[in-house]
């Protein structure tokens, strides 16, 4: 076996990797395998930067993203209510649908079906559907009991699971397309190769360029990490404080 | 053929020394006289475990929850790659080894909270948000420890960090790192007062709530394995690796690396274990600013005393 | 000498303290103006150093490299030669002056620090735009200007006319200022370089095509007209007085009408090459000044009566510029720079004294009361008058001998509106300072000092001013610039006796008919003389002399004005309406057209974001109907069909790319 | 087609196309994602179909200049910059109400 051969082959099977993890991230059912699919396809795409001598690369996309995808995958977990387990997969079964459990539940199209009894939901109107569950402020388990929903229930409860938007076709046509019409434009485009290999330290060099060439880019960019930092911290606090403090001042106001 | 024969050595390296750190958490348990029944009792365990019926609860993911261990596993063994045991004696030894090693850290956690994740518990549920939790906030004194070292080096090969410190080790111009990189350390390998993401009176054991068997004793190892792997390299850091008189360099290694885990983990007996918002306190206020000092105070040394150019 | 090594601090002072002043020191009002008074007297000092430099046939250039585009080189170019020497000293001289007196006019602004800020990156720009070496540059501060003026004018952005007012001078100049642009482009694409010294040579050399040349000389124009408020861009000018009165003594004076005219006079030998266009501009000058003169006599607002004078002397300016003397019109800028920065100054301390009212209504009989302020502004609209304030005849004796020389039509027309510069200089002194005090003057008094001592330094400096280009001194002004003023002692003493009359007849009608002048009074009288609307028959039977008789029945009789003559006054009256309407449609035609055009993509685009496209369509029927509500389905508010629209962009453009890849 | 191979193992192509797919990935992912995070996350996807590519001219255009790795590294950070700041958005709108959902944060609208 030569040693292209292998080449070969680790690349098929990383890229292979890389696409499936892809688009299984964006139409699996749980948020969580989500997050861990497209950790996979960049631990995948780390192993092509081996491929293609970038190491340095390569460790900095595994840190980077795994770190920042599993702080992603955190967040879902606390919000976008995905307990565990196999719990999304049993919620299909149990609604006698189609298609593999873990593949996500479509949005549904077309108009719901009418109203069986007389509910508080108004008829036609998935807005105020919208409006009542975030009152609740998550999704009420109590009143559906598997397997004995109405149709209007089943609806209602397909569009609460659905990941994606109605507008999925479009999407896939477009993601299509583009992907097409790259795939033409890179045949197309007569690329000027080098036909050499790099042959010093990636780590030695690169260091040197960051701190001299681009010397600018790279505080901007610690600058940015800053600003994103303050600004993520202040999009994200709560502000509590206000609440308590005022009474506190007021006090100190009133004494001489 | 090496290929095959090098990771075979160094899963065989990292069993053995597995079990001896198993052995010296049961004589820090039990003390210095019994130290027969500690020579046996990990071993005794292990067996006990492979006997044990391995069981998957109902409505867990499968698959991850399957695989997990493994995953655990395979990241510690890569992570084993680099470290440098004798003077030609290392597996894998790129350019950018240390940062190698602090990067593959991350996918472990990965593995801890699929355990976690998986196994459809609200214990595991809590593991998951505290392991995730915990990721960046040692991720980033660790990674500002090891800086220290690199900086007197002027390289991320493991190796060359070793030969540099022939004459003078690293502790003893960067105790301050040293400390950090140990309490890192806990951190990262979940150990005593800092393992309440796995905590066995508190979550019920936490991520493994749910293992057993031949897939506890799995997450056992890899656990113990990355505790060594994080001493191994505190040693490569800080006090010279393969580097001593008369004694072969491996053996001084296997030393070094006993010594300073025993010391550790000894030390850590003496802590309470830390809530979850401690240890995210204790990361980013003291821990942070400190690694930031160290990193201060080394590069004023390395300018001032050039040690190892 | 210094001051050629130095010159390029006179725009970098103001420039420095903006960007501490933007960089948070304006948080204190007090640092944010003593900074800036501070800076703005570093660069005065600056400049009339370059000035004496100049003076004395030094020149100098400071460039700095920006970028390289396809092997040409941009730089951003200072350069000190008389002219820009000359405008940067006037510049600077009255800016300090101006922001003493906004040091203390702005006080009780709790905002002051941000106007201070704003304030001195205006100056700043504005220096910058006059000593500019290279039309890029120049383009470039032209617009920082055009920036601040908008950012100034709308600084009491929380009431509610400024924000309009704002919004009209930044469109209306971004008009012209695209205009500007083509023709800069053009231009530096024709000549190969920025650079003003090269252009103007390559011009003068004959190396650009004649039709070329007019195209881009109108086009240049046109950006200088937006700026100096010239027709038919004059519309945002009187508007701009919402702004705070420093900035319109500023914007007045120095820095924003300077700037169209001080354009043409930088590439002067260019429009002089480009045949017809220096009577364009001289025709769009008079019609402007008279245009201007026209509405000053009938406005009711002592601020907007200035704004429109100065539309009238800028006018009057390019009149000068256009009838070929570059002379005439400089010394005219230098000049109205002066009084008419002095005129603000006192309009906005007889403002503050009349309880921050700005109509004449609330005037009147100011003189005892504040006799430094009526001093001040007595000097200078004597000078805007034309009256021989010193031993020099003012600058507009020269316009018009230039006039003389160009054309008999267009120096009639300047005579024409000389004349009304007399009047209504004289109107409005009369109107502010003689006569009875209203109710609100009865309790004014003299500013405080940190107002007044502006006020009359400027003040002092209008006779200055008036002698730079004295014959007792020997001509400055022409040895700095070259060449001569024109004189033509027959056109002195004609403009001179017209001044005299003008001013008679401006201040003698307060006196003569003291009540017609008077609001209160005026509406007593009937329904014809209600409000303004009188004020504005009167002098429009002035101002259109051929109803004398008109005139002369009022004054014999007004109280049987309605019964006896009627008709006649009911004509007279539509005409006037006619006249006024004019001034309101007709004058801004193109600008007001322009504007409003503009005005009506920028609201309908805001009723897109806010309620789709429901007024459109109602407005424009039904054929648009179906259309719009079809485009309306666009607009669901979600992001992901955003999104899409995006993608699809992209992806329409990556197809073109494949297209081109294939036709490659 | 010798941009195809390159000494035998894969070369420039197959690579500018395994970029080419992910992208395509992403793009159905940004456009048909309903929670915003998952949006966030098939940005992700794009911008690592983007540094693929990167990287694979880097190595078989210019391997001897490393200034591609410099851009690569910076995009990396921005890219975590971005996640962070819309991670914070979207905390922010998960507070405000209850979800994330791009479909039903229809308020432009009214």
């Amino acid at each position: 076996m030569s040693s292209g051969l292998i080449e070969w082959l680790i690349f098929l099977s990383l890229a292979m990797i890389a696409i499936v993890t892809a688009a299984g991230m964006i139409i699996t059912m749980s948020m969580y395998r989500a997050g861990l699919a497209l950790m996979a396809s960049f631990v995948a795409l780390a192993g092509l930067f081996i491929l293609l001598n970038a190491d340095l690369l390569a460790a900095i996309q595994v840190m980077m993203n795994v770190g920042g995808m599993l702080v992603m995958v955190l967040f879902m977990v606390m919000m976008m209510m995905d307990p565990g387990g196999e719990m999304m997969w049993g919620m299909k079964r149990d609604m006698h649908m189609r298609g593999p459990g873990a593949l996500s539940m479509h949005m549904p199209s077309g108009p719901p079906p009418p109203e069986e009894q007389e509910g508080q939901l108004d008829a036609g109107a998935m807005s105020d559907m919208d409006v009542q569950e975030t009152e609740v402020g998550g999704h009420d388990m109590s009143d559906m009991e598997m397997g004995s929903m109405t149709p209007r229930q089943n609806y209602t409860m397909m569009v609460d699971m659905a990941m994606s938007t109605a507008q999925l076709p479009w999407a896939i046509v477009l993601g299509v397309v583009s992907a097409l019409l790259l795939v033409i434009l890179l045949i197309l485009t007569p690329w000027p190769l080098a036909g050499i290999a790099p042959t010093q330290d990636a780590s030695r060099v690169v260091g040197e360029l960051l701190l001299s060439r681009y010397m600018i880019a790279f505080e901007g960019a610690a600058l940015l990490i800053l600003a994103g930092i303050a600004g993520a911290v202040l999009l994200a606090k709560r502000e509590r404080s206000r609440v308590q403090t005022p009474p506190e001042t007021k006090q100190r106001g009133e004494q001489p | 053929m090496s290929v095959f024969i090098t990771p075979l050595f160094v899963v065989c390296v990292l069993l053995v020394g597995t079990y001896f750190i198993a052995v010296i958490e049961q004589l820090l348990r039990l003390g210095l006289r019994s130290i027969g029944i500690a020579l046996t009792l990990p071993l005794a365990n292990a067996i006990r475990l492979l006997y044990q019926e391995d069981l998957t609860p109902r409505g867990a993911d499968f698959f991850l929850f399957r695989s997990a261990p493994f995953i655990a596993l395979a990241v510690v063994s890569l992570v084993a790659l680099v470290i440098p045991l004798g003077p030609t004696l290392i597996a894998f030894n790129p350019s950018i080894g240390l940062f190698y090693f602090i990067v593959l850290l991350s996918p472990f956690v990965v593995a801890i909270t699929n355990a976690a994740w998986s196994q459809n518990s609200k214990e595991g549920l809590f593991a998951t948000f505290r392991a995730a939790a915990y990721l960046i906030s040692y991720e980033v004194p660790i990674g500002f420890a090891a800086i220290g070292p690199v900086m007197a080096t002027q390289s991320l090969s493991t190796q060359r960090i070793v030969e540099v410190q022939a004459g003078l080790w690293f502790v003893v111009w960067q105790p301050l790192g040293l400390a950090i990189y140990l309490i890192a350390a806990l951190f990262v390998s979940f150990r005593h007062p800092f393992d309440s993401a796995l905590a066995g009176s508190e979550l019920e054991g936490g991520a493994f709530a749910e293992y057993s068997g031949g897939r506890l004793l799995l997450f056992k190892i890899a656990l113990a394995a990355l505790f060594l792997l994080l001493m191994a390299m505190g040693v490569v850091l800080f006090f010279g690796g393969w580097q001593g008189p008369v004694l072969p360099g491996p053996l001084w290694f296997a030393l070094k690396t006993f010594a300073l885990s025993a010391l550790v983990l000894w030390l850590a007996h003496f802590f309470p274990r830390l809530r979850h918002d401690q240890m995210l306190t204790l990361s980013w206020k003291i821990l942070l600013p400190a690694s930031l000092l160290n990193i201060t105070l080394v590069g004023i040394l390395t300018l001032t005393i050039p040690v190892g150019r | 000498m210094i001051g050629v090594q130095v010159f390029w601090l006179a725009p970098l002072l103001p420039l420095v303290a903006f960007g501490l002043l933007a960089l948070g020191l304006s948080r204190s009002g007090r640092l944010a103006s003593a900074l800036a008074v501070l800076a703005m007297g570093g660069s005065t000092i600056v400049s009339v150093l370059g000035l004496v430099a100049a003076a004395q046939g030094m020149r100098a250039t400071v460039s700095l490299p920006w970028l390289s585009v396809g092997g040409r080189s941009l730089t951003l170019a200072l350069w000190l030669d008389p002219l820009s020497a000359l405008i940067a000293t006037l510049v600077s001289v009255i800016g300090f002056i101006v922001f003493v007196y906004a040091a203390s006019y702005m006080a009780e602004e709790p905002l002051r620090g941000r106007f201070f800020a704003e304030f001195s990156l205006f100056a700043g720009s504005m220096l910058t735009l006059v000593l500019a070496a290279d039309l890029i540059t120049l383009f470039l501060a032209w617009e920082l200007v055009g920036i601040c003026s908008y950012l100034l004018i709308g600084f009491w952005f929380e009431r509610d006319a400024p924000p309009i007012a704002a919004t009209k001078a930044f469109f209306t100049t971004r008009l012209a200022d695209l205009l500007l642009l083509v023709g800069v482009l053009l231009l530096v694409g024709t000549v190969g370089t920025g650079r003003i010294a090269p252009i103007l040579s390559a011009v003068t050399g004959g190396k650009i095509a004649s039709n070329l040349l007019l195209f881009i000389a109108l086009l240049l124009f046109a950006g200088a007209a937006g700026k100096s408020a010239q027709v038919p861009f004059q519309g945002w000018l009187p508007d701009a007085m919402a702004g705070p009165t420093p900035v319109s003594a500023f914007l007045h004076s120095a820095t924003m009408v300077a700037a169209g005219v001080f354009l043409v006079a930088r590439l002067y030998p260019l429009f002089l090459v480009a045949t017809p266009a220096l009577q364009i501009i001289a025709w769009v000058g008079v019609l402007t000044s008279l245009l201007g003169g026209a509405a000053a006599l009938v406005e009711t607002d002592l601020k907007r009566t200035l704004a429109y004078s100065t539309m009238s002397q800028v006018g009057l300016m390019f009149v000068g510029l256009g009838s070929g003397s570059l002379l005439a019109g400089v010394l005219l800028l230098v000049v109205q720079a002066l009084y008419k920065s002095t005129l603000f100054l006192a309009a906005g301390a007889v403002d503050r004294a009349v309880e921050e009212n700005t109509t004449f209504m609330y005037m009147g009989g100011l003189l005892r009361r504040m006799p430094f302020t009526a001093f001040a502004f007595a000097l200078s609209a004597a000078a805007l008058a034309g009256l021989p304030v010193t031993l020099a005849f003012p600058a507009k004796d020269a316009i018009l001998a230039a006039a003389w020389y160009a054309n008999i039509s267009l120096f009639s027309a300047a005579l024409v509106a000389s004349l009304l510069s007399a009047l209504y200089s004289a109107r409005a002194f009369s109107l502010v300072f003689l006569g009875m005090p209203s109710p609100t003057a009865q309790n004014a008094h003299e500013p405080k000092h940190g107002l007044l001592v502006p006020i009359l330094s400027l003040a002092l400096l209008v006779p200055l001013g008036l002698l730079v280009n004295a014959a007792v001194l020997g001509h400055p002004l022409s040895r700095l610039l070259g060449g001569t003023v024109p004189d033509v002692p027959m056109v002195t003493g004609v403009t001179l006796v017209l001044a005299i009359i003008g001013v008679v007849i401006g201040i003698g009608a307060r006196f003569i008919w003291p009540r017609a002048l008077v609001w209160p009074s005026l509406q007593t009288i009937g329904p014809i003389f209600a409000g303004e609307f009188g004020f504005k028959v009167l002098y429009r039977l002035v101002s259109h002399g051929g109803l004398g008789a008109v005139r002369i029945a009022n004054i014999v009789d007004h109280a049987l004005f309605d019964t006896l003559n009627s008709w006649a006054i009911r004509g007279l009256l539509a005409f006037v309406r006619a006249c006024a309407e004019i001034d309101r449609t007709l004058f801004d035609a193109f600008a007001g057209v322009v504007v409003r055009v503009m005005m009506t993509v920028v609201r309908a685009s805001g009723r897109i974001d806010l309620r789709g496209f429901d007024t459109t369509v109602r407005d424009v029927g039904q054929g648009i109907l179906t259309f719009s509500q079809r485009v309306r389905g666009l607009q669901t508010g979600r992001i992901e069909n955003y999104l899409l629209f995006v993608f699809m962009w992209g992806v329409g453009v990556l197809a073109l790319a494949v297209l081109v890849a294939l036709l490659r | 087609m010798s941009w195809f191979t390159s000494s035998g193992g894969p070369g420039l192509l197959p690579y500018l196309l395994v970029g080419a797919i992910l992208f395509g990935i992403g793009v159905t992912g940004v456009l048909s994602q309903r929670n915003s995070l998952m949006i966030l996350m098939s940005i992700e996807i794009i911008i690592n179909a983007a540094i693929l590519t990167l990287v694979a001219f880097w190595r078989f255009v210019r391997p001897d200049q490393f200034d591609a790795q410099v851009f690569v590294i910076i995009i990396v950070t921005i890219a975590a910059v971005e996640m962070a700041s819309g991670l914070g958005l979207v905390l922010m709108v998960f507070r405000q109400r209850g979800n994330a959902n791009v479909d039903e944060a229809k308020e432009l609208k009214q």
